[in-house]
């Protein structure tokens, strides 16, 4: 894949064919450890394991610079193997069935100025080489902390919807067949993301109430659905933040409120909601905790919801992060159990296969990794010097 | 370790009043106006209740300026703080400077006016350079625009 | 704090052989051929006797490969280190990969090899992704591509 | 300067303009502390005092988002007065008289990857607006950790001179009245950029000479001269970092040896070196002290020689910094200082003004800021996340 260097006699050139040359200019012959093939670079599996996890860096001290890197938590060794670039406030979602990865991202001309342009880039899980960079017009992209819902595959996986804010709200309709943007849906006064039935979306909107769409091969609207308004903004508004189990999707208010919506297609139905204080079974903390962090909530493969805590939490504290995670039973209504983390963390994501683990964003940036059996700490995976790894994706 | 962006105000220490901005290698600039306390290079500054990001004092702009080079952004998020210096709440516009890289220092997050960003005038999650030039993010102001008589 | 370019071994801690690689939050890899003793992971490991930049063996690639999405630097500079494990000096070729961000684990910088930029094919200080597709620099290799007979 | 977003309806705008319609909305009236205009952008002096510092930042974690700081060691408040970008392993110089500052740098289309341009972005030093952005032909500007000797400026102003490798070696004369590249030089088997004389340069080379080339009011060389080999790059190579005082260049080789080399345009002339180590006076280590770290060497405005040694150094330390800084007098061939550093630093360089500092970059990449005349340390600037300030240009 590297382009030889159009310089045909510069001694420097240190090419495969030119290296018997080279060695005997140093006056080497070839050695006990055998000589290495160059360039080599290694790929990784069509399909990653449940094990693994995206971890995205919002790169706060170098925006343009993102990151996503991909993590196996389970690893004895090479605990990342590889990462793509995700510039400027960048989203990010992936397909299992058709090995892609997807970045949203923005780019200038000259750096930091010039021209923006946004794209969709699609890489190959297999060798993350670039699949295909298609422009996505009007310089519309949303640019806000890393979050799951700014860029969701409809369930069916034929559609990529794409969240925009100029600050006019809209939705794009990326086919992944096509690979092309074939509708835009303004969505206004409403806000980010949810799969909702086999082909259609959610948002939140500024009334307390939730729009829905279902999508027809086009991506054009078949229908358009409003709620009630459940989202009381003003007192106790819901974190943006999502878990799902089958088609409800789970979402935690400031004050530990558990809402579910199901997005099963066709009318959202706003659910009864529950509350995390209220139901505590075998907690540390009760009154007075609250769900603080970044990606605060999250869900394992049999449906329980997991919920980042924070003990003795005041207003204005919804995101300075949490030292337990609750987790909670929608069948039940109740907290089943409570894990203490190692220290305050922002973010968290459970991840699946036989040695499922609960990864935590810590506070210096690193993930802790529990055993989410036991819950015992086993680990840490980081030092990426200054990036945040906000925004945690477990495979699926 | 990283000062964090949901987290920084622990990694600031202190609170208005206390010496020191809580930041290690930023000069401190003490208000001289009784009626606006506090240090514009502090993450307790009475203003920053609801600043997501690095402080504009700290960059070569002020508490309610950018720094050379840099544009303020027309458009962003307000929320009210109260002056403890009159006992009052101003209502605060978090202008973003933008145009260039991140300034990289006094990195600050405080919520207090906060809501998610299905309410984005008062979210400060968003990238607010998105009305600018240029959306490349450098640091955040925290301007007085109004006295909040609510 | 943070680890520094022509300092980072001081931060990696340790020597080939002790217990972990220095660096917090990434996974030891111990090799099992005698011959080539070491973490790969470790500043410390004999190979990288004149190495800087971000390992490699932490980003996704080996001591001798690239991550995946990177491409390996056709054109480099070359030194020799000295194997623990037979005793032996090696020729070693810095390759770097390139094409994408800065890696950002395992920041390591050693310069026994290491002449000023004069001496190109001796120095390192040279981004030598310069040869690639994209100059942008991801991490660093130390391949073998010969036995020192000098 | 800022752009009014499009949108005339969207109730979000929130422009000077609409203000009152908005403080009228929230049911808020004007405050005690006054309003403040926005938007509101700080302006700098059309000259910088002398006190002043660049410290230019590599960005190793995010090499396409370099910085340089403009930062006052004396300020008791501001201490940073701004910053301009400074792309992909950029070099930066500046002119007080034409009251510019000059980056060269390195852009791609996508971020990190796509077409390639290189430019030399010119800025007002009084509002860091762009002034100028210049294509720099050719895709092959030198790209390497930063240095002052990679950029610099002619001494009659004229010309600014661009180090280019691709491993080719060249050097573009810019022309700073017409704002474009006029000439460019090639050197083979030479590096970097000395000036020489009012309108020349020298580079050394790989046989251990030094080439030099007076110009032309064209960037045409005039004349073009070879030294003796004076630089013995096996057994004790001079670091390429310099200072100078008047047209002497210094230079520091490995093992402490000061050389000398006149570079007043027409033959260079190889002065006599003189040994740090043999000539010591009031220092605390003597034998196995070494020059050692990235910006090894630098000048007062007396023309007193600075050099930051490390304590019993041993071959291949030669980069990993020095905790002392001895003041050597290039008249007297002595040291005649010595400043014990409070650690472990990288870089140094020494101030103008009545009130000259020396600075240093330390270990944790923050600056440690010396009085001169009495070497105390004063204080620390920096806090600026993962930046690695290795090149440190005082204001002259």
């Amino acid at each position: 894949m590297s382009k030889i260097v159009k310089m045909p006699t510069h001694p420097l050139r240190l090419v495969p064919a030119l290296m018997a040359a080279m060695c005997a200019l140093l006056g080497v012959s070839l050695a006990q450890l055998p000589v290495e093939p160059a360039p080599n670079v290694e790929t990784l599996p069509e399909k990653y394991p449940s094990s693994w996890l995206f971890a995205h860096d919002l790169a706060f001290y170098a925006l343009a610079t993102g990151r996503v890197y991909i993590v196996d938590p389970t690893a004895k060794t090479s605990d990342v193997h590889g990462m793509v670039d995700a510039a400027a406030f960048a989203s990010f979602s992936y397909s299992q069935d058709r090995g892609e990865l997807y970045v949203a991202e923005t780019f200038y001309t000259r750096g930091m100025r010039g021209d923006r342009t946004d794209f969709l880039t699609i890489y190959d899980m297999a060798t993350l080489a670039i699949a295909a960079q298609v422009e996505l017009p009007g310089a519309k992209r949303s640019l806000s902390v890393t979050q799951k819902a700014a860029l969701q595959v409809t369930r069916d996986g034929e559609f990529l919807l794409i969240y925009n804010f100029t600050p006019a709200a809209s939705v794009s309709i990326f086919d992944l067949n096509k690979r092309k943007v074939v509708n835009d849906i303004q969505i206004p006064g409403c806000s980010l993301i949810y799969p909702h039935g086999d082909k259609g979306f959610a948002s939140f909107c500024a009334d307390g109430s939730m729009i829905a769409f279902d999508l027809d091969e086009n991506g054009k609207p078949l229908n358009e659905y409003r709620t009630v308004k459940f989202n009381d903004i003003d007192a106790d508004p819901l974190f943006m933040k999502f878990a799902t189990d089958d088609d409800v999707a789970y979402f935690v208010s400031y004050k530990g409120f558990v809402q579910p919506v199901r997005l099963a297609g066709g009318e959202p139905e706003v659910l009864d909601r529950m509350y995390l204080g209220g139901a505590v079974r075998q907690t540390s903390y009760g009154a007075g905790a609250r769900p603080a962090g970044w990606q605060v909530i999250t869900q394992d493969r049999s449906g329980k919801i997991y919920v980042l805590m924070r003990p003795d939490a005041r207003d204005g504290d919804h995101k300075s992060g949490g030292s337990y995670v609750w987790v909670f039973d929608p069948k039940s209504g109740r907290v089943i159990r409570e894990i203490a983390l190692t220290g305050n963390s922002i973010s968290i994501e459970v991840t699946g296969g036989r040695n499922s683990k609960l990864v935590a964003t810590n506070e210096a940036m690193f993930l802790d990794i529990y055993d989410l059996k036991s819950g015992a700490h086993e680990r840490i995976i980081g030092g990426w010097g200054p990036a945040n790894p906000f925004a945690l994706h477990a495979v699926q | 370790m990283f000062p964090l962006l949901p987290i920084a105000r622990a990694a600031s220490g202190g609170v208005a009043g206390d010496q020191g901005n809580g930041f290690d290698g930023v000069a401190e600039q003490q208000s001289s106006n009784p009626l606006d306390p506090g240090d514009p290079t502090s993450c307790d500054y009475w203003r920053y209740c609801g600043i997501d990001g690095f402080l504009c004092a700290c960059c070569g702009g002020t508490s309610h300026s950018c720094p050379p080079g840099t544009h303020m952004s027309p458009i962003t998020w307000v929320g009210t703080c109260l002056n403890p210096g009159d006992g009052k709440r101003y209502v605060i516009s978090y202008n973003d400077c933008c145009g260039t890289n991140s300034c990289g220092r006094c990195l600050c997050n405080r919520n207090e006016s906060d809501k998610p960003m299905v309410r984005p005038q008062a979210n400060n999650d968003i990238n607010w350079c998105l009305g600018s030039d240029s959306v490349t993010y450098n640091c955040s102001t925290a301007v007085i625009i109004a006295h909040d008589e609510g």
